[in-house]
């Protein structure tokens, strides 16, 4: 083992043990297996967030189904900020994807005869999402870690944190990663890098997402001069339990669930989303897309139709109906959720429930190979915007999402390493300048100075406040002040732990300052975009204006460290701007 | 009830502590906290050296397994009201080395996951690569790997397992449930090499079936019988390869 | 196309942090007590079930001891009998018995664990597995007693 | 490979057993270790007993049982000694206590023999 600077060389460095990542990882072990592929991970590869996703993952498998209607659910889910020409490459190779996934041993749900079962899900018109119970992500997960491990030459650093992408002359040439148990601090370069880091979802105070979910993809990308594509949409799932924020899986309402307000009245059927009916209906009431049901909350809070609790307004989910032995063949994770963490048993009661921040539309500017307008980096999975989810993401995409351009990244990596040249010097000097700044400006900071968590809380409700499912000018430029003020402050964190030995302070200290810029990207982005479109609702600006906002939002990062957003087009194929019509 | 608990909690630092000792914390005692939310409270207003792993929140990444009052537990998933009054002890998972405070050492299960061969083995290779059509698996096909495939690697198992504590060699539950679980599989042949493995002498043989593991296990994965029945498996098989000598291979 | 099936090549990567603790590590590692099964319900009673093996050997070197007795005649026949009701056999026989009675109990419980019974392609459930095993406890015990005191 | 076949078959024979000290050894240790020698029931005349010990069935039967019995306990015994009293030096526990088991199966063919 090298005790220098650079610790390793690889051909492609994998950021992420996640669904993309992974997903990766195996692509090019599969096509190239004398490359030296490396995954880097802060945690074990499956404790990734990919873990929690619960309801399925769309591929276009029945017989009454077809690619076209599975393209238009999602350009139209998109609200036709999707680029088209993606849309198209990943609803035909999900199904492929999928498949693999069966041949490497995902349990899928089956049909009596054997075949995989689909189920419905919101914004789809046709059944196509596969399940694996309602532990769809842990199962995926653990399939693609476990056949992962098939390719012993695949070289893994987990629990490794990387803080920086090492760039020279446009060129991506490696990262600087910090091995958290023992606090070791190196450069690991590589011919090309691949970004599969997943959301962001903890820039917001109340969220599905997990603890690691802070961007830190995102934010390396961005700082080393990457774009970062479409960010002022941010998803809120209408169904999370108060106080946790944990997930209830839209399969809920996709296997018949009612959402009632506190009358016992499925609400929905007043915001144009069809009419109720006692089974569910694709496209309509409680299958229609995330966006209008969570903005349909926000107005019955303002119709005072909401249930008050300790941790805000919220509404009913109602599984009743739905009896005990469906909910525990296709649901159980539900139910031992709500047994868990709410004490409430799901067949007999009432699950509550409110909108809770979910997923990230926006990321990394990618092609549709996932390469990145920087030369040998790449990236995939929630960390990237290719973009098929354009303004609104359907559920149960975003996981055949991470396959579909995980494994392309991966391919498009693999060529790009196989051609690269060598490592130039300077980038030892790149990581040099890293690990002093990060042992002697961090480590050796000592404690005082500002707090961690205080400045971590005022980002969170500075973004509630500003980038909340409604939103206006004025709220979102006094979240952008509330954040250059915590930029400021962010450079006094107090360190009280010197040690070097799983240092999780450090660990939350980077995190934080990755959030605040991704922080930035969301309000700088939803600022320039003066129109109401999918989860980006403006009340000043209420109507979709495709004259001037059929065009994505690039955020770029100025050398003085200021956002800068300009624009590039959608790519418009087949289906030209309509409207969106659910329910009817 | 009481509107604060203690937490007794293991700390250790391997650049100045010679051994763990304990320091205490009152957190607030609130019904709808768990463990983790109280180590959360102090690691964000009161220590924040306190190091610990956690993630999911939601009892599925596995992530923040310790021992609550001597017993292995995810604490994500441990109430604080269930241990009221106090105080509540919490320490690294036991059984393995501990890095830092309540963070262990988890490289020897990474090390030995991948002897068990967890993933489909066929002869038509084929099988692996090319996505062409569907295997049918049958619902009850499913249902006889399913329990098996629940585990989420949270380690609390090996924390309960005496045998893996005295002999760290041992193979352990999660990692055979795992090889039963392929085993199962109806689209998996790899049975064979996989026995091979586990008839080694720190493998199913080890166990002395004390079914703590079972216990313990947040996700009822079981891994007791999974052990139980390879061991009845491998006999079987030992008995039929004494039997027809050439014939079984 | 062959790939090897599975076998775990050394990877390239200069180290190989997959698997094994990273070295310059100063990990503390605890140590198991000798008395580590007193301290949880669960463990003792492990310990007490495996330690029947002592007094499952005991009863077959009494039996031994019966049957020799048997083979050299009546007179040592009774010997035995009177040997075997003296204070210490029987307090032997008395603490023997509990922990074979012990060993049954537990082996009964954990079998359904063990083995997965399945008659017509259905698994059958534990309870019965349980209730199987005792019923043959009956029969054989009957049968013991029918053929010694006939 | 024939060392390692050795295990199954041990643990295949501990259970076995296990099973018979289960069902066999409760009525047996009852009725021969407390009922007839403290005299709760009368005890069956020596005749009958030589008549039941000297049959064939019952020579292989009890034969059988005894060494399963054995093996068992051997079996068991040695892992009480690794986890319950952490001896370490494996190998000689092994040996001592298969060891027993063996000359106990011994014994246990001559004793049986002998009363036949
Ligand atoms: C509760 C929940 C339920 C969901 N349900 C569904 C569903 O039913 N269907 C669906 O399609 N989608 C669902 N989603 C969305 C979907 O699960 C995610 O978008 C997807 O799993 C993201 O996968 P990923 O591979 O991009 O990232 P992750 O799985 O989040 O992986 C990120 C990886 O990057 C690593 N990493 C991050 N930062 C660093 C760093 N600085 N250094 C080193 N490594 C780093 C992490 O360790 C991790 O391994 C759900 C999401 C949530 C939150
Ligand atoms: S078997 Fe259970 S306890 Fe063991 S690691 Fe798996 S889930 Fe955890
Ligand atoms: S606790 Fe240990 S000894 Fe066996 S039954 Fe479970 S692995
Ligand atoms: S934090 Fe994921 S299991 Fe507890």
């Amino acid at each position: 083992m090298s005790d220098g600077v650079i610790r390793a060389a690889h051909d492609v460095l994998i950021v992420g043990g996640g669904g993309a990542g992974l997903r990766a990882a195996i692509a090019i072990a599969e096509v190239d297996p004398r490359l030296d592929v490396a995954v880097v991970s802060k945690v074990y590869p499956m404790r990734s967030h990919t873990v929690s996703a619960e309801g399925g993952a769309a591929g276009v498998i029945a017989a009454d189904d077809s690619l076209d209607e599975h393209c238009y659910d999602t350009v139209s889910g998109s609200d036709w900020l999707g680029d088209q020409d993606a849309v198209e490459a990943f609803v035909r190779e999900a199904p492929e994807e999928l498949l693999r996934l069966e041949h490497w041993g995902c349990p899928w749900s089956r049909r009596p005869d054997g075949r995989v079962a689909v189920r419905a899900f919101g914004g789809m018109k046709k059944k196509r999402t596969w399940f694996a119970a309602d532990k769809t992500g842990f199962h995926m997960l653990h399939t693609l870690f476990q056949t992962s491990l098939k390719h012993g030459e695949v070289t893994r650093y987990d629990e490794e944190f990387v803080t920086r992408l090492l760039v020279d002359d446009g060129r991506v040439h490696g990262v600087v990663a910090i091995g958290l148990l023992t606090g070791r601090i190196q450069a690991l370069t590589a011919k090309a890098v691949v970004l599969g880091t997943g959301g962001c979802g903890k820039v917001f105070p109340f969220t599905t997402n997990a603890n690691i979910n802070t961007g830190d993809g995102m934010a390396l990308a961005y700082r080393a001069g990457a774009p970062l594509k479409d960010m002022e949409f941010v998803q809120y799932h209408p169904t999370g339990l108060p106080f946790t924020g944990i997930l209830i899986t839209e399969a809920a309402r996709a296997e018949g669930g009612w959402l009632i307000n506190k009358d016992g009245y499925r609400y929905l059927q007043d915001y144009d989303l069809g009419r109720p009916t006692p089974t569910p209906e694709l496209r309509s009431m409680e299958l229609g897309p995330r966006d209008r049901l969570s903005q349909a909350f926000v107005h019955e809070v303002e119709k005072g139709r909401t249930v008050d609790s300790p941790y805000g307004p919220i509404v009913h989910l109602d599984l009743r109906h739905l009896g005990a032995k469906l909910i525990d063949t296709k649901l159980p994770f539900v139910r031992e959720l709500c047994l868990k963490y709410e004490r409430i048993d799901p067949v007999h009661e009432l699950i509550p429930v409110r909108p809770v921040v979910h997923y990230m539309m926006g990321g990394v500017s990618t092609d549709i190979d996932g390469a990145t307008p920087l030369a040998g980096l790449y990236a995939a999975g929630e960390t990237a915007c290719v973009s098929i989810n354009g303004a609104n993401r359907l559920g149960s995409n975003s996981l055949p999402e991470c396959l579909v351009f995980g494994a392309r990244a991966g391919r498009a990596a693999a060529e790009y390493a196989s051609a690269a040249g060598r490592t130039p010097a300077v980038v030892e000097a790149q990581a040099g300048d890293e690990v002093r700044r990060l042992e002697q400006d961090l480590l050796g900071r000592g404690p005082g100075g500002e707090s961690i968590a205080a400045l971590r809380d005022q980002m969170q409700a500075a973004m509630e406040e500003a980038a909340g499912i409604f939103r206006t000018g004025p709220t979102m430029a006094k979240g952008a002040d509330t954040l250059a003020e915590l930029q400021e402050r962010v450079g006094n964190v107090g360190l009280a732990d010197t040690s070097r030995s799983f240092n999780t302070e450090l660990l939350a200290a980077l995190e934080l300052a990755n959030m605040l810029d991704i922080s930035e990207c969301i309000l700088q982005s939803g600022l320039q975009r003066e129109e109401s479109r999918g989860a980006h609702q403006r009340t000043d600006f209420p109507a979709r204006d495709d004259e001037r906002f059929l065009t994505h939002l690039l955020v770029h990062r100025e050398s003085d460290g200021t956002a800068r957003v300009d624009r590039s087009p959608v790519t418009i194929t087949r289906w030209p701007p309509g409207e969106r019509v659910y329910g009817r | 009830m009481a509107d604060s608990i203690r937490l007794r909690v293991s700390r250790y630092r391997p650049d100045t502590d010679p051994e763990p000792h304990w320091q205490e914390y009152d957190v607030p005692l609130r019904k709808e906290w768990t463990v983790l939310d109280g180590l959360n409270h102090v690691k964000n207003e009161v220590d924040t050296t306190l190091s610990f792993r956690w993630s999911c929140r939601m009892g599925i990444c596995g992530s923040c397994g310790m021992n609550v009052d001597g017993e292995p537990r995810l604490t994500c998933a441990t109430f604080l009201s269930d241990h009221a009054p106090g105080p509540v002890t919490v320490e690294p998972l036991a059984n393995f080395p501990v890095v830092r405070d309540l963070v262990v050492d988890l490289s020897d299960f990474m090390a030995k996951l991948p002897r068990v061969k967890p993933w489909i083995i066929h002869p038509d290779d084929h099988r692996t690569v090319e996505p062409d059509v569907e295997y049918l698996q049958t619902p009850e096909q499913l249902d006889a790997y399913k329990q098996f495939s629940m585990c989420i690697n949270c380690m609390l198992c090996y924390a309960a397992c005496p045998v893996y504590g005295l002999d760290p060699e041992f193979i352990g539950p999660a990692a055979i449930a795992l090889a039963e679980r392929y085993d199962l599989d109806s689209r998996d042949r790899g049975e064979r090499e996989r026995l091979d493995v586990l008839v080694e002498h720190d493998g199913v043989y080890g166990c002395t079936f004390v079914g703590e593991c079972t216990r313990v296990c947040p996700k009822h994965v079981d891994p007791a019988a999974a052990i139980q029945r390879y061991k009845l498996k491998a006999a079987m098989e030992t008995v039929k390869a004494f039997l027809l000598p050439r014939g079984a291979r | 196309m062959t790939r090897s099936g599975g076998a775990t090549t050394p990877s390239r990567g200069t180290p190989t942090p997959s698997g094994g603790t990273p070295t310059g590590l100063r990990l503390y590692r605890p140590r198991v007590s000798t008395w580590w099964w007193t301290r949880k319900r669960s463990y003792l009673v492990f310990v007490m079930r495996e330690l029947s093996s002592v007094f499952v050997a005991w009863f077959v070197v009494y039996l031994l001891f019966l049957v020799h007795a048997v083979g050299r005649g009546e007179a040592a026949y009774l010997r035995f009998l009177d040997w075997a009701a003296s204070p210490w056999v029987t307090l032997l026989n008395v603490v023997a018995l509990a922990f074979v009675l012990l060993h049954a109990v537990t082996w009964f419980a954990l079998t359904p664990q063990a083995m997965a019974v399945r008659v017509a392609g259905r698994t059958v459930p534990p309870v019965h597995i349980i209730a199987g095993q005792y019923t043959g406890l009956v029969v054989v015990s009957g049968f013991v007693l029918w053929l010694v005191t006939r | 490979m024939s060392r390692r076949r050795v295990q199954p078959l041990v643990w295949l024979a501990f259970s076995a057993g296990g099973v018979a000290a289960a069902v066999l050894l409760p009525s047996l240790a009852l009725l021969f270790g407390l009922a007839f020698p403290l005299g709760w029931l009368d005890p069956p005349d020596h005749q009958h007993l030589l008549a039941v010990v000297g049959h064939p069935v019952t020579f292989v039967v009890l034969l059988g049982t005894f060494v399963l019995l054995l093996v068992h306990s051997a079996h068991r015994f040695r892992y009480t000694l690794y986890d319950g009293l952490q001896i370490k030096k494996k190998r000689t526990v092994a040996v001592l206590c298969y060891g027993a088991a063996v000359v106990g199966s011994g014994a246990t063919l001559a004793v049986l023999w002998a009363a036949a």
